[in-house]
Order: structure tokens, then C-alpha cells, then sequence
């Protein structure tokens, strides 16, 4: 089976190029600390704003720091970001999903009202709203993007359970009196496994886009920790004059969304069952 | 955390320069001519045209034009006439008397009198109206007017700073009667005595005024002012290289930038009235012990905190007062940057480095935190040259950005912190009493850091009694002088104020009030004039 | 269909509350004032002026309390006055909406005159040339920082090559024009946020459309249009798209909180006057009643959307349309 | 005269880029008027055949690799797109299982039929279109303006089979495939339907094939049989020839297990096991593996066709009989 959607990834070049960029942009993450050139909160005064060259690759920015190496550990900031709000909305859609859709009647219209809520909320309202008024920081940033972006995945898991409830081997198992807790971990989240992967993948690409947005209206992640956003919206004002400060930034950004976008679309091509008949 | 005052662009000041730039624009010898627009921009929109309730730039810079005060500042920081033709002080200090000038006009035609004077002060005092300005006048023991061009103010005790709080511009009471102060339709249509009236006000958009013909110093050769809001910096920077706005506040990066960027404007630099501080949490025995906090002056390195973060467009600061002001005390030294007397001072305190670069001391780090608040890049800089300058040391800073207000209440007002960066705003007198008096630290009050010394509270008291400028000084420059000694802060810099305007506009002088004293007599020759009034 | 429309009406009630106590929540757990922001750090304010504009302002008073307060005034429309100019939120509302909707409008036309054709030409071709090109534009625009995008464009079209304005939604003179002058100038104004929130937003309808499109043409009736001869375009373009567009239809209804909730990165870089900004700027503020204001008015068009989305599509599908007979 | 003449035609389906070989080598006439019946187990590639006919074999569904099909005299293979328009619902009509899925659901079934008619009489007016429409509904027996303006949904399972089969009559074709018309519908309707089918035979002169995994059916309303197995053909002929005297062993199991058409006294011959895979390339005959009376020479080579005037069949059992 898991062979069937690696080959169909495979063949898919987009996704498979989606593939391409995510990997790259882990093992960056992951080695950062060995391949950056330089410390990526390492002040150097006089050497402020210098352009691409051997020294440094992409440059330096307004206190002399490597672009190239705050590239890097942004690389893991940013995905970090992606991944644990991810995790998060992942966790609570989830578990919301299966409750509702497994039990059904008053819980879950109880908690279909709160998904409505949620969804009735302007995302980026919310998540303006609540860092604006806590404390920016990454991790603020983090749980606050993965409190917000949840409710889509709980209606698709939902969904998917309402028709597999129904199916013979869950009837079994609970006839055997097989506890709940197990037909949920081995009935049911196996078989709602799909859709959460897709948005999953989605879903990385959207929260480092929304930290990018909350950066740039200096919410996002807060210096000199450096995520790319952040770095952008630096680059920003110096596009006048250090163009290197925001092109790179940016096209880390859009290449990474793109490959998550991609790899995403790719993988629901490749997860969904109607394309095996 | 703005001083917001009724004179033109009055935070602008002015000290030699060297670097070839211009002090003013040459003085033309034509004949002004009228005509033309001038454009400048902000980032936010402004909030009452009013200047009683106004707390924001954008709205101070607006009524600054539109309205006057009894008195302002001429361009050298002088007091100097508005409204009020002269004034006299009372022997024992406790009364001013101001002679209006005759003959003013508001602008929808009504005579200005004594009667808008009195109706100024009293919303001041209002208990109902929206203004933080009340406390200026709390000292104030009765306003009376004998006659519709005098005012006569006669305060409780005697109070120095009191001539300066009437440079709050005056409200017409014919149009403000009879409804809310707080929300009359006024406040987004204002009638003043000022330069420029207002034409319109377009939310988020613009505010245009125009000339006053009527103006009581004359009529303003400009013809237009218009007020853009671009609240994105780089973008408000792109309009100014397409040369669609006129005048623009650059940062010393976009100061910098590419001479062709500028090739139509005069660029103008001068300190602004201002200073940039990193204070301590004296309630904290970590910073209780004046060493640690000498040790800690002496590691830092404020000309690279300056070429760092300003470019070098700034100056290294000893005390509560910037250069340019009478109560500074220019005999007094800065601490020498040397690590090794920072670290000298710590090894006699008993710490000591170890393996890991930091100094400890019964297992301890020298560690702590250095907050400011989010949004104000040019401290969260400084912060992160502060911290690899600790960092050199073997001190280890953390820094924390955090929102305005939770900053505010859960950190300052509690004394909830070790080290903060911020700064201070002036006003043109020296008066700091509620910065520095060791009273002043409850919460909501500005002696955050807890400083103490009595012997300045004793001179804090007599400075605000005494009118004699020469008295005056010899106590604030002690001030400076000991505030300085006793290190409650580390002051870092004054920073420094640097305008651009386009060249067609002839007469701008950088004076020590800044460029925009004189913007009324501002001109451009006839056939530079960029914009045409239609009619 | 009028017990349908109640119903879905007052269901609205509880969400809104629900909504309203939230956002009121939030603003009131942490703690700091609107008015710390005209009188905290500025030496001139005394502690007691800040407790007089406390109470002048009605932060006195417990939360709850503040929020019932709120909500009684709700009931009767009224959102209160603003914090910053002391001016009724509902008409600063009113003042950004115009501008907000014209933007909005015409960047939701754009995006639907694009997406729907690429929509459904990546589908009728699907994995050629086309597609692949298609499915990495539309991706590339939903992926890049809008306002790094706006600010490259704004160089390019403004500084470099002089053809358009940078920001702002009039000229100074616009006042002074006449009424093709305003328009043309207008629009010379609106091509390059309309264009980029087009083109960042093109993703979702464009796939949508393809998605949509592939499954019906998979169905049996476009192999019955082919075995009746029926020309290819008219199978495609009516048979197909047809049955493809109805979903679509309810998304003109979901974009309509797009209209509040869309603009606050977007209209700050642009300098436009929209409400995007005046909710981002309430926000920073803490301007109660202005947040609250834009909040309620969000949610409520967010629910009014999803009614529209739904009777529209009840209204299009005729499999739902004449469902009783 | 020979209407359709197909001959070596193979067809291969793609599923998860595996070629499935869902037609192999098939030749098969049928002659104008008559009408003939595709018999077979779901999957043996009667509907590939059907849609082979009519050029509905998707690009991404599939392609025929090889063979020719003649209709009315014309190569179809080398057909243009414009030409394909003209055979298509002009010269060829096709109605399909599900008569719920075969129509567009969001246009009136009026609208179809005239869209239908339009397509080859381009020059009619609208009065026109809708007059032919309206004759072509009263043809299938169902009467005009109440069907007219209804949406399929709004019909019942028997008129919507009839509402599509108005559609594919409505340019009068030669030809019509009914593909499984009736497989889902109710057992009343179904012979509603099929009388229709002997009606407009009779009526409009056509030639039917009929696709259908029914015997019964195909031996009441066809004059001949073809039997399908895994994409091929294996037995062909007079409804009479194949009903009484099945000679392929699959052919037999089938007829066998309708307890009607079994002689009495015979044995009910289950077959075990499944239709083969495919995908996958079989040697030998590919119902040897189920075959009951399977030899050594089965399961090496494929078997011969033995021909004979309106008969063949496919198995080494009969190769001798000719020689």
C-alpha cells in the first residue's frame, strides 16, 4: 500500500519536487548548526550591509550578522513554527473529530457549535487579536496559529468517521465490548489518517505563512531569534538600500509554502481512494 | 510617552555639523512668492483635531498649524509671544499676567478674547474631558480676566514651569458651547487662530489645511498643506524617492542611502530633544550595589551602540539633559569603556569566569534580563548590541520584547525587572521632578527604577520654585552631576533628529527648535511651484 | 423555507455571543488599558489623570460588567464610541466600508475571471503543460508574503517605471477632478492591490474549480454529451462547468467576512483606507469598542455569508431547488 | 450487409499505471438490422467494446492498441474530431446502465434531448429543435411537457431510462448499444424497457446490441449471441445455436446456472474461482484455470477459433471438429 502512494508521489513531479524542497529545507534545519558559517546572532558592526560575496553568501544585515547562517537556524525556526502549530491543530481536530463523529447527538452538536464559532472568527482576526495582546514570542506564535487553524480538520476527520462508524469491523469490535479507547486508536484513526496527513502538509505551509504576516506587522517571532518572516520584514526597510535582506527571506518563504502546497496537493491525489477504481 | 507640544515639528533641534550638510537652505534674496503645496506623510492618522485632547504625533503636528498657544518657543528655545502680546510675573512668583494680542481672528471670522483663554483652562481642568494634560494645571489657584485681552493666572505655590504649559494651544469657546467637549463635531472640523485652516479630513487618507490668509503674523506663502498617512515606513521612503511627498523623517540607514535618492531635497541634522537610557531595578540587590551597576557603565561601549544602531548619527549620553539644553552640564565625564575595569570591579565582588565564558559566583551566572517594548526597533537593537557587549564580559543578558501595555503593568509599575531600555521625550524645561523624585515610584509613576538621593529632591524642589534662568541652571547642572554619578541609569544616547525637505522650498532654517518654527514664511519660487490651487 | 430562515436566524443569536464574550475576553484577561497608550511613560500625565480617564472611558468597572454593558448597547445597534478620536464605531465603520468593498469586489472578480477558466482548462488538460504551470502559478501567488510582493511591484511599477502610483487610493488632487479623471484615477490606484490580492488569492478557487471539474468529468452524463454528438465546447463549458461552478457559487458567500478579515497586511502596505487596517490599528490601540465593533460585524457577516452560500446554493442546484415534488 | 465490422481490436485500461488489457484481439460483426446481444460476467469487456464502438475510451481512461472497426463502410480509427461528432448520437446512439448518472442533473431533460438534436441540425430553429425533442419523447412513450421541463431528478428510475433513451434515438442512428439498460432498474420496468427496445426496432428500423450479463434477456430480445471472457470472444452465434447448444465450456456454466434455460436433468455446473487478472499477461486459454473439463494444451497455448458461417467458438475442445 505504502509503496502504491510512493510511486504515485514519484511520479507526480510537482509533489515530487514539493518533496525536494521540504527535505533540503529539513536538512538545513537539522544541520544548521554545523554548516552555518557564522554565529547567527554574532554582532560585527563594520561589517554592516555588505552585499552577497565570498565572505558571506547572501550578505549581512544591519548589525553585521550572516544572512546565509541566520538563513539556516530561520530554517528551523520557521519550520518548528509550522510543525508544533501543525501538531497542535493536528491534536485538538483530531480528538474533536473522532468524539463527534464517533458519538454523535448532543456532543456532537455541542461541539459542532464551537467549530462554527471557531470557523466564524476571522483566523487572522483572532490570532492578531491574541498576540496583540499577550506576549509575541515564538512560542505564543506557535499555539495561537495551532488554536485557530483546527476546526477544518475536525469537520474532515468528522466526516470520515461518520461512514466508517457504521462499517462491520467497528460494529464488531464494539460487540465484542472492545473499549472505546481502542476503537479509536485502531479502528478509527488508521482510517481518518488521510485527510489529516493532506492538511497536515497544508498546514505547515499556511502557519509559516501567517507567522510571515504577523512578523510584518511585529507580531511574529521577536529578535534576534531568527525566523524568516522576521528577517523579511526587516529586509523590508532596507529594500532600498540592501535588496539581499529581503529577496532572500522571501524566496525561502514563498519556496517553502509552494513546496508544502505542492506536496500537499500531491499527496491528496495519492491518499485519495477514489483514484483506485 | 510623546511630549506633545503646540509649536511646529517643536522635538527639531539644531548643533553644528560636520559632514557638509546643509544648516538651512541658502536664504534665497528674491521675493517670496505665494502658491504651492507642501506634502508631507505619517504613519498613523490623527485622532482630534483638538489639541486639549490629542496625545498623538500626527495630531500634535496638525494642530500645531491650526492652533495657537498664549505662548511659544521663538528658534532658539526662548519663550517668546503668540496669542499673548507680553506677559509679566508677579514679584513672589505665584501670578502671571498675559496681555493678549488685539485684533485676532478664529478662523470662521469670531475676534479671540480672554473668555477662549478661560474656557481653555477650564476644560483643562474638566473632570469630564478626555485630556491627560490636567495635571499642568492643577497648581493653578484661579484664572481670572479683567478685560477681554487679559489673563491673569495666580498659582498656588510658585511653579517654573508654568509659562511653558500655556504653549497648549487655545480652543474657541463659541464652538465649543453647548456641546460635549469630548465629542463635538469640532474636533474632526477645527477652528483655530493658527497659520493654515483646515479644508478636509479624509480617514486613513489625508488632512489638507490651507493658508490663512487672515494670520496674525501674516499670510503663509504655501498654499496648502497636505497631511498623507502611509503607515508603512518603506513605503512612505518609495513615495519619498518618487518624490511625492515633500518632507520626510529618515532613519539614519535611509539617511545614508544612495545620494541620488536626495538630489531634490536638503537634508537636515540636528539631536533631537531626547535621550536613550538603559535603567536598573535599584529594588533588586542584584543592582542595588552602585558597583555592579559601575562595573556595568563601564562595559558598555556606547559609540558602537551608536555606529551600530544610529549609524553614528547620535551622541554618547552622561545625564537626564541632551546637549543642546541650558541645564546640561558639559563638566561631566563619561565613564571609560574598559572590560577590563568592568571585570576588574566583578572579580573585587567575587565573581569569577569559568569554563563556560560567563562569571559566577556561588554557582551563580551573572545573568539577567534587559526588556523594552515591542515595536520600537531602535531599543530592541541596542538590546542586542548591549547583550554580546555584556556578553564580552562574561555577563549573560537575556532580552525580552514585550507589548506596551502588559510591559507597563506587569513590569514596570510592579518593579517586576532588571533592566529596561527606553527613553525619554523632552520638554524644553528642565523640570524632571516626577522622574527623579525619590517619591514618585508608585505604581503608575515615573521613578520606576526607584532612585533616591535626597539631596536631588532637594534641588528637584527648589528648581521648579526659582524663575531666574541663572539660579536655574547652577541646580540642574548639579542634577545632571549627580544623577549621573549615582548611575539609576546607564544613559546610552541622544539621538538625533534628521529631516530631508525638497528643495524647491526656500527659507527652511534648522534653528535649535528644530526646521518647521518658520514653516508659515516657508516659500517656493513661482516657477518651481509644483502644485496649482484651482478654483 | 420562511421556518428555515428563522431558524437559522436565531441560531445566529448565541453564536454571536459566544463570539462577542470571546473577543471581550481576550481583551480584558491581560491586563493594561486603551488609555495607557496617552498617558503611560509621558511625564506631563499625573496617576491621577490616568484614573480620571479610567473612569471617563468605563474601564473601571469589572469586565462582565463592561461586557453586559456592552451587549445592552449592542441590542440596540449601538457599538459605542471609539477610544482614539471619541467618534461612533459604527461610522468609521461605515466610512472604511466603500472602500474596503471596492477593493474587495474587484479583486473577487479577478480572482473569479481567472480562476474558473484555469480551473477548468487544468482539468479538461490535466497533467499538461498547462496544468503543471497552472497548479505552480496559483501555488506561487497563494505562497508569497503579499506585502513583499506588493512592495517589489510598487518599485517596479511605481519608482522604476513611473506608470502607476505607489499607495493611496486618490491623488492629492482628486478633489479638483473631474469625473473621468477621478475614475481613471481611481483605477490607476486600485490595478496593483487588485491585481496582487487577485493573484495571492487565486489558489483556493482555481483548485477548487480544477478538483470540482475533474470529478465531473468523470461522470456518466459527459459520456452521454460525448455519445450525442455533442460539440466538445458546449460539453465543456455548459455540460461540465455547469455542474462544476454550482459548489462555487457558495464561496461568493464565504468571501464575505474576506471583506473585514482580509485586509490588514494588504491595506497597510498599500496605505489604503480600508477596514482591515482600522481593525489592526483598533487592535494595537486596545480600542475597545472599535475591536468589538469590527469583531461583531466580522462574525455576523461570516454567518450571513454561510446563509447566502447556502441559499444560493439551494437556489442554483435544482436537485435542491425543487426538492418537494 | 455487414453494418459494424470489428476485427483484432485490443483495448488496454490504465489502473495505478498498470496497463490492463481489457480487450484482446476481438473481431465480431453485426449485420444491419439485426441485433445482437454481448453476453458475459461483469469485467470481461463488453463495456469496452460497447464504448470502443462509440470512441468514449477516455485519453486518461485508456487506448486501443490495436484493431480496426469498420462502421457503415467507414474506417472509425481514422476518424477527425468533427467526423467522430457526426457518428456520434447522428449514425451511433448509446444508452447507458444508469440512467440516474447518464443524465446531466442540472439541465432540464428537454434541454438534453434538443441540445441532442441540435448537434447534427444545426440549422433548425428553436420551434424545430423542440418539436423533434417532443417526437422523440413520445417515441420512447413518454408524454411531452410535464418530462420536457423536468430535471432527471424529478423522474422516476423507468422514465429516466426512457428521457435518455429519447436522447440517443433523437437524430434516428442505425445503430443503438443499450449498455446493461436495465441492470438498475425494477424488474417490472425492466421489461417496460426492453419492449421499447423491440418497439423502436421494429418502428425505426435499428440495429441493437445489446450489452447485458443477463442470458435470459439476451436469448428473449436478440437474434444472436456473443460471449464474452476476459476480453475476448469466445462463442458466437444464432441465439438458437448458443441457447440450445452451447459448445464452450464457459458458455455452458452460463446458460446452466439460469434454472430456466437449463434442460432439465442437468446439472447445475458452478464455476469456481475468479476471472483472471488483467494486468497480467496470461499463455494459454485464459478460462483454463476455472475450465472443468481443462486439458494439458489449455494452459500452454491460446486456443484456435473454429469458424462457421454465423458461428464460432474459442477452445481447443472444438479445433478438431473442423479439420
Amino acid at each position: 500500500m505504502l509503496k502504491i502512494y510512493w510511486q504515485r508521489i514519484r511520479h507526480n513531479k510537482l509533489a515530487a519536487a514539493g518533496l525536494v524542497i521540504i527535505t533540503v529545507l529539513t536538512l538545513a534545519a537539522l544541520l544548521s548548526s554545523f554548516v552555518a558559517p557564522y554565529d547567527p546572532v554574532g554582532q560585527n558592526i563594520s561589517a554592516r550591509l555588505q552585499g552577497p560575496g565570498a565572505a558571506h553568501y547572501l550578505g549581512t544585515d544591519d548589525l553585521g550578522r550572516d544572512v546565509f547562517s541566520r538563513m539556516l537556524y530561520g530554517s528551523r525556526i520557521s519550520l518548528s513554527i509550522g510543525i508544533i502549530a501543525v501538531g497542535i491543530a493536528v491534536l485538538i481536530g483530531t480528538a474533536i473529530g473522532i468524539i463527534s463523529g464517533y458519538f454523535g447527538g448532543k456532543i456532537d452538536s455541542l461541539l459542532m457549535r464551537l467549530v462554527d464559532i471557531v470557523l466564524c472568527f476571522p483566523t487572522f482576526f483572532l490570532i492578531l487579536l491574541v498576540i496583540a495582546f499577550l506576549e509575541p514570542s515564538i512560542y505564543n506564535v506557535m499555539i495561537v496559529i495551532g488554536l485557530t487553524s483546527w476546526p477544518g480538520l475536525a469537520r474532515l476527520v468528522r466526516a470520515q468517521v461518520l461512514t466508517i462508524r457504521t462499517r462491520e469491523f467497528v460494529q464488531a469490535a464494539e460487540l465484542i465490548g472492545t473499549s472505546r479507547l481502542k476503537i479509536f486508536f485502531i479502528h478509527l484513526l488508521p482510517n481518518t489518517i488521510s485527510p489529516i496527513i493532506v492538511s497536515a502538509t497544508l498546514g505547515v505551509g499556511d502557519a509559516i505563512l501567517t507567522e510571515s504576516g504577523l512578523s510584518f506587522l511585529g507580531l511574529g517571532v521577536q529578535p534576534p531569534m531568527p525566523s524568516w518572516g522576521q528577517m523579511l520584514t526587516l529586509g523590508k526597510d532596507y529594500i532600498h538600500m540592501a535588496w539581499w535582506l529581503s529577496l532572500f527571506p522571501g524566496l525561502a518563504i514563498l519556496a517553502t509554502v509552494l513546496g508544502f502546497n505542492l506536496l500537499g496537493e500531491g499527496l491528496r491525489d495519492a491518499l485519495d481512494p477514489r483514484i483506485n477504481d | 510617552m510623546k511630549r506633545i507640544l503646540p509649536a511646529v515639528f517643536a522635538l527639531l533641534f539644531f548643533t553644528s555639523c560636520g559632514d557638509g550638510i546643509k544648516k538651512t537652505a541658502a536664504p534665497d534674496s528674491a521675493e517670496p512668492s505665494y502658491g504651492d503645496y507642501f506634502v508631507t506623510s505619517s504613519i498613523g492618522d490623527a485622532s482630534y483635531l483638538n489639541p486639549i485632547l490629542a496625545t498623538d504625533n500626527a495630531s500634535g503636528s496638525i494642530n500645531g498649524l491650526i492652533f495657537n498657544g498664549l505662548v511659544k518657543y521663538d528658534k532658539n528655545l526662548k519663550i517668546t509671544a503668540d496669542l499673548a502680546d507680553s506677559w509679566e510675573i508677579s514679584d513672589n512668583g505665584l501670578a502671571v499676567t498675559f496681555h493678549l494680542r488685539k485684533n485676532v481672528l478664529w478662523h470662521d471670522g469670531a475676534p479671540f478674547t480672554s473668555d477662549d483663554v478661560k474656557f481653555t483652562y477650564e476644560r483643562l481642568i474638566d473632570p469630564e474631558v478626555k485630556t491627560p494634560f490636567g495635571s499642568d494645571y492643577a497648581l493653578i489657584k484661579k484664572l481670572e480676566t479683567p478685560d477681554k485681552h487679559t489673563v491673569k493666572v495666580t498659582y498656588k505655590e510658585t511653579f517654573a514651569p508654568a509659562l511653558e504649559s500655556w504653549m497648549m494651544g487655545i480652543v474657541p469657546r463659541h464652538i465649543f458651547q453647548g456641546s460635549d467637549f469630548n465629542s463635538s463635531p469640532a474636533n474632526r472640523r477645527p477652528v483655530g487662530t493658527g497659520p493654515f485652516v483646515f479644508k478636509e479630513w479624509k480617514t486613513d487618507e489625508k488632512i489638507v489645511l490651507e493658508s490663512n490668509k487672515n494670520y496674525f503674523e501674516g499670510r503663509p506663502y504655501i498654499d496648502r498643506y497636505i497631511f498623507r498617512i502611509i503607515p508603512d515606513q518603506s513605503v512612505e521612503f518609495l513615495e519619498l524617492r518618487n518624490r511625492s511627498i515633500d518632507e520626510m523623517s529618515l532613519t539614519p540607514d535611509q539617511w545614508n542611502a544612495y545620494k541620488e535618492f536626495f538630489s531634490a531635497y536638503n537634508k537636515f541634522r540636528y539631536p533631537a530633544f531626547q535621550y536613550v537610557y538603559m535603567g536598573f531595578n535599584l529594588y533588586n540587590p542584584f543592582f542595588s550595589d552602585i558597583r555592579v551597576r559601575r562595573a556595568l557603565a563601564h562595559a558598555l561601549n556606547k559609540n558602537e551602540i551608536i555606529n551600530g544602531v544610529l549609524l553614528g548619527m547620535g551622541k554618547p549620553a552622561t545625564g537626564p539633559f541632551p546637549p543642546q539644553s541650558w541645564a546640561y552640564n558639559s563638566e561631566v565625564k563619561d565613564f571609560e569603556y574598559s572590560p577590563e575595569k568592568a571585570r576588574e570591579i566583578l572579580f573585587s565582588l567575587g565573581w569569577r569566569t569559568e569554563k563556560d565564558g560567563y562569571l559566577h559566583k556561588d554557582g551563580k551566572v551573572f545573568e539577567f534580563t534587559i526588556m523594552t517594548n515591542q515595536g520600537n526597533k531602535i531599543r530592541s537593537l541596542s538590546a542586542e548590541i548591549i547583550q554580546s557587549q555584556l556578553k564580552a564580559v562574561g555577563i549573560k543578558a537575556n532580552i525580552r520584547i514585550i507589548e506596551w501595555s502588559s510591559f507597563i503593568h506587569q513590569f514596570i509599575d510592579k518593579h517586576n525587572f532588571d533592566a529596561v531600555i527606553l527613553g525619554w521625550n523632552l520638554s524644553r524645561d528642565p523640570d524632571q521632578f516626577a522622574i527623579w523624585n525619590s517619591a514618585q515610584t508608585k505604581e503608575g509613576q515615573y521613578n520606576f527604577v526607584g532612585y533616591s538621593n535626597p539631596e536631588v529632591d532637594r534641588l528637584l524642589e527648589n528648581g521648579r520654585r526659582v524663575f531666574d534662568l541663572k539660579k536655574r541652571e547652577r541646580i540642574y547642572r548639579e542634577i545632571h552631576a549627580k544623577i549621573f554619578n549615582d548611575i539609576p541609569y546607564i544613559f546610552l544616547y541622544y539621538p538625533e533628529a534628521l529631516p530631508v525637505v525638497h528643495k524647491r522650498f526656500k527659507n527652511v532654517e534648522a534653528a535649535p527648535a528644530g526646521i518647521g518654527w518658520n514653516f508659515h514664511k516657508w516659500w517656493v519660487p513661482a516657477n518651481e511651484q509644483k502644485y496649482m490651487l484651482t478654483r | 423555507m420562511a421556518n428555515y430562515l428563522i431558524k437559522r436566524l436565531l441560531y445566529t443569536i448565541p453564536m454571536l455571543i459566544g463570539i462577542t464574550l470571546i473577543t471581550f475576553a481576550i481583551m480584558h484577561i491581560v491586563p493594561g488599558k486603551p488609555t495607557d497608550f496617552m498617558s503611560d511613560m509621558n511625564a506631563r500625565v499625573s496617576a491621577d489623570s490616568k484614573i480620571k480617564l479610567a473612569r471617563l472611558y468605563g474601564l473601571d468597572k469589572p469586565w462582565y460588567e463592561q461586557y453586559w454593558n456592552w451587549l445592552k448597547r449592542f441590542g440596540k445597534l449601538d457599538f459605542g464610541n471609539s477610544f482614539k478620536d471619541g467618534r461612533p464605531s459604527i461610522k468609521k465603520i461605515a466610512e472604511r466600508l466603500p472602500a474596503s468593498l471596492l477593493l474587495n469586489i474587484l479583486s473577487l472578480t479577478f480572482i473569479f475571471c481567472a480562476a474558473v477558466p484555469i480551473g477548468i482548462y487544468s482539468a479538461v488538460r490535466r497533467n499538461s503543460l498547462f496544468d503543471k504551470a497552472m497548479t505552480v502559478f496559483v501555488f506561487a501567488g497563494f505562497s508569497v508574503p503579499a506585502f513583499w510582493l506588493a512592495l517589489l511591484l510598487m518599485i517596479l511599477f511605481g519608482l522604476k517605471l513611473g506608470l502607476l502610483p505607489i499607495s493611496g487610493l486618490h491623488s492629492l488632487d482628486y478633489s479638483d477632478m473631474g469625473f473621468f479623471s477621478r475614475v481613471l484615477d481611481t483605477s490607476k490606484h486600485l490595478i496593483l492591490p487588485v491585481v496582487i490580492s487577485a493573484f495571492t488569492g487565486l489558489a483556493g478557487l482555481s483548485r477548487y474549480a480544477r478538483s470540482s471539474m475533474l470529478d465531473v468529468l468523470k461522470q456518466d452524463y459527459i459520456k452521454t454529451a460525448y455519445s450525442l454528438g455533442l460539440p466538445e465546447n458546449k460539453i465543456i463549458f455548459y455540460y461540465a462547468a455547469k455542474n462544476a461552478l454550482l459548489p462555487i457559487i457558495t464561496i461568493l458567500g464565504l468571501s464575505l467576512p474576506a471583506l473585514i478579515g482580509g485586509g490588514f497586511i494588504f491595506e497597510t502596505i498599500f496605505a489604503y483606507p480600508g477596514m482591515g487596517r482600522l481593525g489592526y490599528e483598533a487592535v494595537m490601540a486596545r480600542d475597545y469598542p472599535v475591536v468589538m465593533a469590527v469583531g461583531s460585524i466580522a462574525a455576523l457577516l461570516t454567518l450571513l455569508g454561510n446563509l447566502i452560500a447556502d441559499l444560493t446554493y439551494a437556489w442554483a442546484d435544482p436537485r435542491i431547488r425543487y426538492r418537494n415534488r | 450487409m455487414n453494418l459494424l465490422e470489428i476485427s483484432n481490436l485490443s483495448v488496454e485500461y490504465y489502473k495505478n499505471k498498470k496497463a490492463v488489457r481489457a480487450l484482446k484481439n476481438l473481431s465480431l460483426k453485426i449485420e444491419s438490422g439485426e441485433s445482437l446481444a454481448v453476453v458475459g460476467e461483469s469485467g470481461c469487456g463488453k463495456s469496452t467494446l460497447a464504448s470502443s464502438v462509440m470512441g468514449l475510451i477516455m485519453p486518461h481512461e485508456g487506448k486501443i492498441t490495436s484493431g480496426r472497426i469498420i462502421f457503415d463502410g467507414m474506417d472509425i480509427f481514422s476518424f477527425s474530431r468533427e467526423e467522430w461528432r457526426a457518428l456520434r448520437g447522428k449514425k451511433a446512439g448509446i444508452v447507458f446502465q444508469d440512467p440516474f448518472s447518464s443524465l446531466n442533473p442540472v439541465i432540464p431533460v428537454g434541454a438534453q434531448i434538443e441540445d441532442a438534436v441540435r448537434a447534427h441540425n444545426p440549422e433548425l430553429s428553436g420551434k424545430a429543435l423542440r418539436e423533434k425533442a417532443m417526437e422523440s419523447l413520445a417515441e420512447v412513450l413518454l408524454e411531452g411537457e410535464r418530462i420536457y421541463n423536468s430535471f432527471p431528478h424529478q423522474l422516476s428510475g423507468g422514465q429516466r431510462q426512457r428521457a435518455a433513451i429519447a436522447a440517443a434515438i433523437a437524430n434516428a442512428p442505425r445503430l443503438l448499444i443499450a449498455d446493461e439498460p436495465t441492470t438498475s432498474l425494477d424488474v417490472t420496468i425492466q421489461k417496460e424497457v426492453l419492449d421499447l427496445f423491440d418497439k423502436l426496432k421494429a418502428e425505426l428500423g435499428l440495429t441493437l446490441m445489446l450489452v447485458t450479463h443477463n442470458i435470459p434477456v439476451a436469448a428473449q430480445r436478440c437474434g444472436k449471441i456473443a460471449v464474452m471472457y476476459a476480453g475476448e470472444l469466445i462463442e458466437y452465434g444464432l441465439k438458437e445455436d448458443i441457447i440450445k447448444n452451447p459448445k464452450h465450456p464457459y458458455t455452458l456454466a452460463l446458460i446452466a446456472s439460469v434454472p430456466r434455460l437449463r434442460d432439465k436433468g442437468a446439472k447445475h455446473i458452478s464455476l469456481a474461482g475468479q476471472p483472471p487478472d488483467l494486468s497480467v499477461n496470461i499463455t494459454g486459454c485464459s478460462f483454463a484455470p476455472r475450465c472443468p473439463r481443462v486439458m494439458d494444451i489449455c494452459k500452454k497455448t491460446a486456443p484456435p477459433v473454429t469458424e462457421g458461417g454465423n458461428y464460432s467458438v474459442r477452445c481447443f475442445l472444438y479445433g478438431d471438429d473442423k479439420n
